[in-house]
């Protein structure tokens, strides 16, 4: 039985007593799969599992409070919901979660950028077949295949967890570990090689063209805030609504800021992103810094406590300068 | 109306350069792998092959625009209060190029709303009467158009002000407003006549890529008559995020917030875009919010592009189809889908 | 405004009620020799400053920012100082990703019986902000840096060719 | 939110560097909108600086008041004016006119033109002092309890005064002494020098009675063995963390008062005279506990001494031990064991070696003069150059600068009189309650001649040898100046303005907990709201810290005083210019 099969089934064995289970289902083209609340059994065969299913379905957990929802994850989401478990955003009781090995899914700004080297929009993309380690795809009449390890999302080229690291339903084989995983993803190697002046002169480049529709938030699953975030409330004001780059800078600021130590990178944030601006660096910086001060890792163990939470009275890798 | 023109593509930063020196021009250029609308600079070609990723709704109405400035302060011997504003209604004489029809199509939804007799909008008819669009047709679709759902085509010519259509070499042009006619006064055009068949043929090509659009006459009354159910709109906005890339990327999308910005006792008042997909945007100031979840938010986004304001004027659908609502929401919410389920759960 | 006119900075000085307040207090009353440029916010407790306010202060234009509390294990709230160090070196370590000198912003304890450490800390931090300049705001960076960036990253290029 | 902030100007604190009326002019000019009353008054924290606000606010014009002149730190407890009106500080005289130096180090001649460093430094302040306050909360009405229980830390002489004078007020006192008995340094004094008319004999110190009154008052509880840990919260707020033996404990107090005493100097200084090496050369201490035994003998064989050699100023006033200060009591309890040497042992001759004699109290100079004429010690002028054994005897070698000779005394026993130094620990007990202390470890008032029992830790005050070397007399004066103090502070209706707490805006809590986690007092809990997790706060337990607020990411929990926004108004009040 194919992992996409033993999850249908599994999904609808449990699924009388949930309030719904969600997943993903085929989107609006063959470039795009979207996520699926089953509700009822029919739903059930809509049901996809591969290289599409590129969203984060734990953002939508915290909003089924009080009800027990089934979750389908990929090994990245099911960080997520160990990470909403350990702030006691969601209630272990009222989470069923299935999942299965991933074998990673596409960033579709990567294979837009493939496309547009051939000569096409994806746009028009009418069909797309992935076999282990290709993917092509059809648009306006014309094939183009790409290697997988060329349009995964960075993350997948680094995957520590292929298999959830918590599951209720975990079927199927698990997935094989990635191998010999890049140093560093490309942004950060990039940005780290540029002098500081020009970093202030990337953001400055990239952050002028945000529109601050927050999607990067709202896509964020440990953006729990969401309604009630400080980037548009009065009492306290921080962000003006000037649309200078200083405030939209500093908006990503504040959500990285507020991540620190809490962040899975799912890439959600930018791949939310409706004007493909990379915010994701700045969170994997802060998780690199994170890493290094405290040995820490968000989304793997649900006891943790997160290291901004607590402290030490004499820490191991921080250094405070003389004067 | 005027004969068709034609230029060359070589013969484009001529013509944009000679516009650029009496106004400021505003042209698609490629940034980060979006496409937005910036000052026209001769290093940066502009794109015009395919749709910007966000239209050029700020030339009109900024995302964010000072009003006035004030400052409260105190006077003479008595030390009266005063209260000093500065408002800046002034507005830069603007020419946006290369937009393609869905983008300026817009401002028809706009133009009803703050050029009508009961709230002219002084900022908005300022900024409106000192902007001319120079719109080019589709030569090609995508995977989410559907201009022609909402009375529109890859080559309306509504809301703009000349229109260029891409054929081999070049560009036909055509004044489609008096405001524009002006505009074809350049060197850089020569007749076009000879490519007018062409052009007619591309805009044909593109229509008929866009294949038969669906029935949604009924939408305005069978949105109507799913307002109050909210199931229907819960399983609609499931996937929802409540962001607000589709409004502030949406041709049509009008609403705006204000908000006074300043320290001490002075500051600006500014007006921004708003979005009714936040929270926010209806919030009181008792806490209470008349749509407090994301259903509500996206029954009143689809209810009002298709349902509430065609009914108050004329029937014209508060949407242009461009698509951008789909293809830049980050989980794919499709506006297209909604209109149909709505129609065919209105009919039973 | 003339302040930034002169050779003078902007520096913003974030310190604890208790130690550090008391401490800058102790400096005055000794009389001793400070630069001009630090102007100081009074907070309660280095664990009430967010580091956002850090973040915020140095992205809108101030060249430097000092913060300052009670020496480890003397916190008045017993804790806040070890909370505050996390979040402090975090944001420390945050700060070049941004294009923010890291060296415009340091923490330091200072109690409040140390009226000489605090003119030495507020000197020695003073020399640090000047040798460094006064910062570049975002609207002041060149065209030629701009334009030099703008590819660092192809990460999504949706525009056909 | 204040809208009518009431902004005064004080000219002794900004004065001769700065013109306090210019100084409101140019609030008036900048801030002037929400600014109704700009004032500049000679002295704001004098009886009629506080009666000319409180008018203003009388007047109903103000709901707010802008004190712009010393540090908040001082005064704190001057300038309330009832829960109608805000209160806030701008520190001009210790940030701006005392530390102010010119560029080149030179300090600005008052009078000429004021630089443009100095005005903008003090421009800064004032519009933020004012963009802050505009940003202020309304005082909330629901008050945490207050606790007026005196917490004095300190069971000798100096303390059980203050304890014996705040409790005969009706105060709750609770007295911890470190060691295992009451008395302090005074417990080991057989007698004291003359307190008390005719001043004519050495008396009792009377610490046996005044421990009695202490153990024998109801309003006092004594705790023995017993040491601080920490202190936490705000005056009338305070919580005492209390170690004992292994055991803690958190006691809620209103105030401290410190009497943490002082300590002989030890070795380092005693031994040039052979202390430590010979038996027969003793501190003053034990030769006082021997004269309270009413024994005096040679430590070596146990004999009556003869010819005793007192030497003063061990330790004191000598700069090469980092000891410049006199002692103080040293003149006057060696004269007293002179005296109480003849008394025990009439035909003994003692010797005093002195540096000056210091006797400036009441009737203290006849004392040392009674020793000298009447029990006819030998004072002599010079330092002790050595001490060393001889034929069984102490040879006491040293200069008479008046006779300008060597001298030369063979000594039965030789004291020193080991000059006082501050308790040991106090240092890290005044870091503990964020004090002042000199290099020596001597705890600093808050002023010498204004402020002189109190410290700029608000609602901590000190008496007695812990601030410097102090007799009886001077101890018990500062005892009960302490307590009086302490009194004063409860008397009013302090906490009649907002308290700094924190508060929960419930519909921006989204429950997360996080706030729980951090915050050091367990001052907050998660609560039920419709159904939904929130926090609340307990406000009568919450210190004020703030680390709830720098914690939750939504700014759902908000310390008043110091809010986001108060802090973000005042960040861009500097950045935006």
């Amino acid at each position: 039985m194919s992992r996409l099969d033993a999850l249908k089934t599994r999904i609808k064995e449990a699924l009388p007593g949930l309030e719904c289970v969600i997943g993903w289902q085929k989107g609006y083209d063959a470039l795009h799969n979207t996520p699926l609340f089953i509700r009822g059994e029919a739903d059930v065969d809509k049901l996809e599992w591969g290289a599409l299913n590129v969203h984060n379905p734990a953002v939508y957990l915290p909003s089924f409070a009080g009800k027990k929802v089934g979750v389908v994850v990929k090994g990245c989401d099911s960080r997520s919901v160990v990470e909403l478990l350990q702030e006691k955003l969601i209630d272990r009781d009222n989470v069923v979660i299935f999942s299965a090995g991933c074998d990673g899914v596409v960033d579709i700004a990567k294979v837009r950028a493939k496309l547009a080297a051939a000569g096409l929009n994806a746009g028009n993309a009418e069909k797309v077949a992935v076999d282990g380690k290709t993917v092509t795809v059809t648009a306006a009449g014309k094939a183009v295949s790409m290697p997988m390890a060329e349009v995964a999302a960075d993350k997948c080229l680094r995957c520590q967890f292929p298999n959830a690291v918590l599951a209720d339903a975990f079927v199927g084989d698990p997935a094989p570990q990635v191998q010999a995983a890049p140093a560093a993803d490309a942004d950060l190697a990039a940005l780290d090689a540029m002098s500081v002046p020009e970093r202030m002169a990337f953001w400055r480049y990239h952050m002028d063209r945000c529109i601050r529709c927050y999607a990067c938030r709202n896509a964020c699953p440990m953006c729990v805030c969401r309604d009630h975030c400080i980037a548009q409330s009065r009492e306290p004001h921080w962000l003006s609504q000037e649309d200078s780059v200083t405030e939209k800078l500093m908006f990503q600021v504040v959500h990285a800021m507020h991540l620190a130590g809490r962040c899975t990178e799912c890439g959600e944030c930018q791949r939310a992103c409706p004007m493909d601006i990379p915010v994701l660096a700045l969170k994997k910086h802060l998780n690199r810094t994170i890493h290094d001060l405290f040995d820490y890792q968000a989304g793997v163990d649900v006891a943790a406590i997160p290291p901004l939470l607590q402290f030490k009275l004499e820490e191991d890798n921080i250094k405070e300068r003389s004067w | 109306m005027a004969a068709v023109k034609y230029i060359p593509r070589e013969k484009l930063p001529e013509w944009l350069k000679a516009l650029a020196a009496q106004s400021r021009v505003l042209v698609p250029v490629e940034e980060g792998g979006s496409v937005v609308f910036r000052q026209y600079d001769p290093a940066r070609a502009p794109v015009f092959g395919s749709d910007a990723t966000a239209p050029p709704k700020g030339a009109v109405f900024p995302a964010c625009q000072e009003l006035f400035s004030y400052a409260y302060g105190k006077e003479g011997e008595d030390n009266a209060p005063t209260l000093k504003l500065d408002p800046k209604t002034e507005a830069q004489p603007t020419v946006v190029f290369g937009s393609k029809p869905c983008g300026a199509r817009g401002f028809l939804i706009f133009d009803r709303v703050y050029m009508g007799k009961k709230f002219p909008d002084p900022y908005y008819i300022a900024a409106r009467e000192a902007t001319v669009f120079v719109t080019m047709a589709c030569a090609t679709v995508e995977n989410t158009c559907f201009c022609h759902w909402v009375g529109s085509g890859p080559a309306d010519a509504a809301g703009s002000d000349v229109l260029l259509t891409p054929v081999e070499g070049g560009y036909t042009v055509e004044a489609v407003s008096e405001k524009g006619a002006k505009f074809l006064d350049n060197p850089a055009l020569t007749d076009g006549a000879a490519k007018a068949a062409e052009a007619e043929a591309v805009k044909k090509a593109s229509r008929d890529a866009l294949g038969e659009a669906p029935d949604i006459a009924s939408s305005p009354a069978a949105l109507l008559s799913l307002f109050d159910d909210m199931e229907f709109w819960r399983d609609q906005s499931d996937k929802c995020v409540s962001c607000g890339a589709c409004t502030y990327l949406c041709p049509t999308c009008y609403c705006f917030s204000i908000t006074d910005e300043g320290t001490g006792t002075a500051g600006r008042r500014m007006r921004s875009w708003d979005a009714c997909m936040h929270f926010q945007f209806t919030l009181e100031a008792s806490g209470h919010n008349p749509r407090p979840t994301k259903a509500h938010r996206l029954k009143n986004r689809v209810g009002h592009k298709f349902s509430y304001y065609p009914t108050l004027h004329d029937g014209l659908i508060a949407c242009c189809g461009c698509g951008r609502c789909v293809k830049s929401c980050p989980v794919s919410v499709d506006i297209r889908e909604i209109v149909q389920n709505a129609v065919a759960k209105a009919k039973g | 405004m003339p302040v930034l006119t002169g050779k003078e900075l902007r520096i913003v000085g974030f310190l604890c009620n208790w130690c550090s307040y008391g401490g800058a207090d102790t400096a005055g009353v000794g009389r001793f020799n400070q630069p001009t440029d630090l102007r100081i916010i009074r907070v309660p407790c280095s664990g009430r400053i967010d580091p956002l306010f850090i973040a915020k202060t140095l992205i809108n234009g101030a060249d430097g920012v000092l913060v300052s509390g009670c020496h480890p294990r003397d916190c008045h709230y017993a804790e806040g100082n070890f909370y505050a160090r996390r979040r402090l070196e975090v944001l420390k370590r945050f700060l070049p990703i941004l294009g923010i000198d890291p060296a415009r912003f340091d923490y330091t304890w200072v109690s409040a019986s140390e009226g000489q450490r605090w003119q030495k800390v507020v000197t020695v931090f003073t020399e640090q902000i000047h040798a460094l300049g006064p910062a570049t705001r975002h609207e002041n960076v060149s065209p030629e840096l701009l334009a030099k960036v703008a590819s660092a990253i192809q990460g999504g290029n949706r525009v056909a060719a | 939110m204040a809208e009518k902030i009431g902004v005064y100007i004080d000219e002794s604190s900004v004065a001769p560097l700065l013109n306090a009326e210019e100084l409101a002019a140019y609030v008036k000019e900048k801030c002037g909108g929400a600014c109704p009353i700009v004032k500049a008054h000679k002295r704001l924290s004098s009886p009629d600086g506080v009666a000319m606000i409180k008018a203003d606010v009388d007047a109903g014009e103000l709901d707010a008041v802008l004190i712009c002149g010393t540090s908040p730190r001082v005064d704190w407890d001057v300038f309330t004016f009832g829960d109608k009106v805000l209160v806030d500080r701008v520190n001009l005289r210790e940030f701006v006119t005392l530390s102010y130096k010119n560029p080149d180090g030179s300090s600005v001649a008052a009078g000429g033109p004021i630089p443009a460093e100095l005005r903008s430094m003090v421009q800064d302040y004032l519009r933020m002092g004012v963009v802050k306050m505009q940003k202020m909360n309304r005082p909330n009405p629901e008050l945490p309890e207050t606790n007026r229980t005196i917490l004095v830390l300190g069971g000798g002489f100096t303390g059980m005064n203050a304890a014996l004078a705040a409790a005969g007020a009706g105060a709750e006192v609770i007295l911890v002494e470190k060691s295992d008995k009451l008395g302090g340094r005074a417990a080991g004094l057989y007698k004291t020098f003359p307190m008390n008319y005719p001043y004519l004999e050495a008396t009792d110190t009377g610490i046996d009675r005044l421990i009695g009154l202490v153990t024998g008052n109801s309003r006092i509880k004594v705790r023995l063995n017993t040491t601080l840990k920490l202190l936490a919260g705000a005056p009338a707020m305070y919580e005492a963390t209390l170690a004992s033996g292994g055991n803690e404990e958190k006691v809620p107090v209103g105030s401290v008062v410190l009497a943490a005493g002082w300590t002989p100097m030890e070795t380092e200084a005693l031994a040039p005279f052979g202390y430590g090496k010979f038996k027969n050369v003793v501190t003053s201490a034990e030769f006082e506990a021997m004269v309270k035994a009413g024994d005096i003998k040679r430590p070596s064989d146990g004999k009556e001494p003869k010819t005793v050699v007192f030497i003063q100023c061990v330790g004191s006033r000598d700069k090469s031990l980092d000891r410049p200060y006199c002692s103080g009591f040293c003149c006057m309890y060696t004269a007293k064991q002179a005296i109480l040497t003849k008394d025990h042992i009439p035909d003994s001759q003692s010797y005093v070696f002195y540096m000056d004699i210091r006797s400036p109290g009441k009737m203290y100079d006849e004392f040392t003069r009674r020793a000298m004429e009447e029990y006819g010690a030998r004072y002599i002028r010079g330092r002790v150059a050595m001490v060393y054994p001889k034929d069984g005897k102490m040879i006491v070698r040293g200069a008479d600068t008046l006779a300008g000779t060597q001298v030369e005394v063979e000594a039965d026993l030789v004291v020193l009189a080991a000059g006082a130094e501050a308790a040991k620990g106090a240092p890290q007990l005044a870091e503990k309650l964020r004090i002042s202390y000199d290099k020596y470890g001597f705890f600093m008032e808050s002023h010498p001649k204004l402020k002189p029992v109190e410290t700029n830790t608000a609602g901590v005050y000190l008496a007695g040898s812990c601030q410097g070397p102090k007799d009886i007399p001077q101890s018990v004066g500062q005892g009960s100046a302490a307590a009086a103090k302490v009194l004063a502070l409860f008397s009013k209706d302090m906490l009649e303005s907002d308290p700094q707490i924190s508060r929960v805006d419930i519909k921006r809590c989204v429950g997360c907990g996080k706030c729980i986690m951090t915050c050091p007092f367990k001052a907050i809990k998660e609560v039920e709201f419709r159904g939904q997790k929130k926090a609340e706060v307990i406000e009568t337990v919450c210190q004020g810290c703030g680390i709830c607020t720098s914690t939750c990411p939504q700014g759902a929990i908000q310390l008043s005083h110091f809010t986001d926004n108060q802090i973000l108004a005042e960040v861009n009040a500097l950045c935006q210019s």
